[in-house]
């Protein structure tokens, strides 16, 4: 494991990106309230991967799946990664 | 004798420990089990939104983005002060580690009276369970997942009253209340991306 | 001190058994028991007629029925103090003993319900009528299973003067056996079958009725020899 | 109730007994557990097709057509479970039997026992007892029958509170205890039980839809959890049995 330091700031770095994400893809998503249909089915995409994208920033630093045994690494992910794309493939229809 | 089968039936059948993983195993089968489950509640909302995509759309703009936002925020906070908690809990570091479990409890508390605010603006404005489909996919994915917060808020309570007593078992008890927590956030973040911002 | 609690109980039983079946005999529906081909008409008659006599028969068949579980808790006791390995069998008889009172305390209210308001709609009548019938008829699980448990902790017992002689073991077996056809109540309206007919109505409660006669009998016989035994060597057997 | 042995059995050390060589009661019990949810299946699913079940949403024409077209399936079924409820008051006690091992207080056990003897009724036997009224009678007016059908899935879906405590109290009690009967994680499956009772309060309200109580996720997602964790009980009970070191009986 890393020192006691490091492990602090990656934590902070983590909460930091996981908050600005959240952040812009609130902004991201009001923005585009108003514009046509192409635009924000653009959007939403972009905000499902935001999502995915701070979903996997507090499995791999919060809950320490970077340093977890493979199979408990390969079924947090692959979960993850089975439900964006199910809801993106969902929402395209 | 410790193929991973065997080691699985050791642990799932027999109860013993396995430290090799980050806080206690029972733990994670609970965190799996339950995202698997909000995974499947979430491609029932998908399905659902996939054949009335207007009456969504419409509802979803009812909805109060401001609070939402903020909630994501204050249990993103709280998910990384437990974090720090279990940094705080391998150096052995108790008094840290009460203090910062205290606080993600306190923002933790802060969420549930957002979210129960959030729900009282929404009734008042007309919108309740039975109003349309979507409101009755909002109001029991979020409640669910409240459920999911106060059981949260109580684990919290033990992992403290735990560390009061000094019992040896509580580096594993806050690394499985860290791992609980981080996946009540983890959700959430999903509800929010889903729930709120999908258009 | 548990010897009271054992006496008492048994004297409830005895007691609210004898005010059960005098509740049974006034009940107009027992004697002759209706039968389930009544058309709506007649069934709204019988209640308009008899409605007093329903409602006072049922109101202390109601009162009674529920007063025969701590006989079966004497019952439970005398399963723990059994030498099986564990005492699993107390639980089950425990567990089957309180949800068949339940059901027994649910049958007799469809028929006060009925008995309300006899100037009810027939069908309805008919519909209450029914509920109250196949209630009070069809579920023999939970008898059966008291029965089977109490039958394999006397047999298994190992005791070397067993709580129970072992042909309690066959009577217990025996009357589940004979009580079990009673289900087919709820699927035949004529023949020994139907709920009127001579299974599932007279074979079954005049089994039920020697089944409590028994065991209190045997209960009694049960707690003298506990007695006796505290006597001897009080410390070793706990309160 | 006094245990008649106050000798705590020794946690799952690895000198326990691995056999079921005389613990031939509770071996019974376990296995009339198994036959009695077995049958319970097959009464259930394929017999009276209560589950799956038909939507709340049906016409009161469908709903006697649902009736009379599996009149005879619908009275073998129910007559079948009418005899063998009794199996559910021995899973009951088994299991209850097992908690008083733990290393916490019985009041867990007494209340597992209790919560399960209750529910027995509302959540399955007034279910069975409305169905058998419906079809007892070949001209029972289409109006009661739709009653009958409410009554049935209402009571049986529906009725939450005494399953919600049962799966409490016996997740506090596996939580609590150090011996081990049972491992920890079987308790945060009682918890996911918890929250599918929750999910299904929606049943009295919505007549479609996933919370329906035929939905999705009020019902199939609470019946499949309840398939495993049935499942997993039961395995896990038997291994609690083969662990459990018995004095030799005298």
């Amino acid at each position: 494991m890393d020192t006691d330091r490091t492990a602090a700031r990656r934590i902070t770095a983590a909460w930091l990106a996981a908050c600005a994400l959240t952040v812009t893809s609130a902004v991201v998503a009001t923005v585009t309230d108003s514009a046509e249909h192409e635009a924000s089915t653009l959007v939403s995409i972009l905000v499902l991967g935001l999502g995915a994208a701070k979903a996997w920033l507090i499995l791999d630093e919060f809950m320490e799946i970077r340093v977890a045994p493979t199979w408990l690494r390969a079924a947090a992910r692959g979960w993850l990664a089975v439900l964006v794309v199910g809801i993106v493939v969902l929402y395209l229809q | 004798m410790n193929t991973l089968w065997d080691r699985f039936e050791g642990v799932m059948v027999r109860g013993e420990e396995d430290d090799r993983i980050a806080g206690d195993f029972n733990m994670w089968v609970f965190v799996l089990g339950d995202l698997v489950i909000f995974g499947a509640y979430f491609v029932v909302f998908m399905v659902h939104r996939f054949h009335e995509p207007e009456l969504f759309r419409a509802s979803q703009g009812h909805l109060n983005l401001l609070i939402a936002t903020l909630n994501t925020i204050v249990l993103l906070t709280s998910s990384q002060l437990v974090a720090r908690a279990v940094h705080a809990a391998r150096q052995g570091d108790d008094a840290a580690v009460r203090r910062l479990i205290t606080q993600a409890g306190g923002l933790g508390a802060l969420f549930v009276v957002l979210k129960v605010t959030e729900w009282v603006i929404e009734i008042s404005r007309g919108y309740t369970l039975p109003s349309d489909e979507f409101f009755m996919f909002y109001f029991c994915l979020t409640g669910v997942h409240l459920l999911h917060v106060l059981l949260g808020l109580l684990i919290f309570g033990v992992v403290l009253h735990e560390i009061r007593q000094g019992s040896g078992r509580r580096v594993t008890l806050v690394e499985a209340g860290a791992t609980y927590w981080h996946m009540v956030d983890v959700i959430w973040v999903l509800l929010f991306a889903v729930l709120y911002l999908l258009r | 001190m548990n010897i009271s609690a054992q006496s008492i109980s048994l004297w409830l039983a005895a007691v609210f058994g004898t005010v059960l079946v005098a509740a049974f005999v006034l009940f107009p529906g027992f004697l002759p028991p209706m039968s389930p081909e009544m058309s709506s008409g007649e069934v709204a008659e019988f209640y308009a007629e008899n409605k007093t006599w329903i409602r006072t028969s049922m109101v202390v068949f109601d009162f009674c029925c529920v007063m025969l579980l701590p006989l079966f808790m004497v019952v439970v006791h005398h399963i723990k103090r059994m030498r099986t390995s564990t005492d699993v069998f107390a639980y089950c008889y425990l567990s089957a003993a309180a949800s068949g009172a339940t059901i027994l305390a649910i049958a007799n209210l469809f028929w006060l319900i009925a008995a309300f308001r006899p100037e009810r709609n027939p069908e309805l009548l008919v519909l209450l009528n029914d509920l109250a019938w196949i209630t009070f008829t069809a579920p023999v699980g939970m008898i059966i299973a008291q029965n089977l448990c109490l039958a394999l902790a006397v047999y298994l017992d190992q005791r070397p003067d067993p709580v129970f002689p072992k042909w309690v073991g066959h009577f217990n077996i025996a009357t589940a056996v004979l009580t079990a056809p009673a289900a087919c109540a709820a699927m035949f309206k004529s023949g020994p079958l139907a709920w009127d007919g001579l299974i599932s109505f007279w074979l079954r409660l005049t089994l039920f009725a020697a089944y409590i006669a028994v065991m209190f009998f045997m209960l009694r016989r049960a707690m003298r020899h506990e007695a006796l035994e505290l006597q001897r060597a009080p410390e070793l057997v706990p309160a | 109730m006094s245990a008649t042995t106050e000798t705590r059995p020794a946690p799952a050390a690895a000198t326990s007994t691995d056999t079921l060589e005389g613990k031939r009661d509770l071996s019974i019990c376990w296995w009339i557990t198994v036959v009695f949810y077995g049958l319970f299946g097959v009464i259930f699913v394929p017999l009276t097709r209560l589950m799956p079940p038909p939507g709340p949403d049906m016409s009161t024409a469908q709903i006697t057509e649902y009736f009379q077209g599996n009149r005879t399936g619908i009275q073998i079924g129910f007559v079948v479970l009418m005899v063998a409820i009794g199996g559910a008051a021995i899973a009951a006690g088994l299991i209850a039997y097992q908690m008083t091992l733990m290393s916490v207080s019985k009041i867990y056990a007494y209340s597992y026992i209790t919560t399960l003897a209750v529910g027995a009724l509302p959540g399955c036997l007034l279910g069975a007892l409305a169905f058998l009224a419906a079809v007892f009678r070949a001209d029972t007016d289409p109006e009661v029958l739709v009653l009958l059908y409410d009554v049935a899935f209402l009571t049986f879906v529906g009725s939450l509170g005494c399953f919600a405590t049962n799966y409490l109290v016996f997740a506090v009690a596996v939580l609590q205890d150090r011996n081990g009967i049972f491992p920890r994680w079987l308790a945060y499956v009682a918890i996911w039980q918890i929250v599918t009772e929750v999910l299904a309060a929606p049943v009295f309200v919505f007549r479609s839809g996933p919370f329906a109580w035929n939905g999705v996720i009020s019902f199939w997602e609470g019946t499949i959890l309840f398939g495993i964790f049935l499942g997993a009980l039961i395995r896990l009970s038997r291994t609690a049995i083969r662990r459990q070191p018995i004095e030799a009986v005298a």
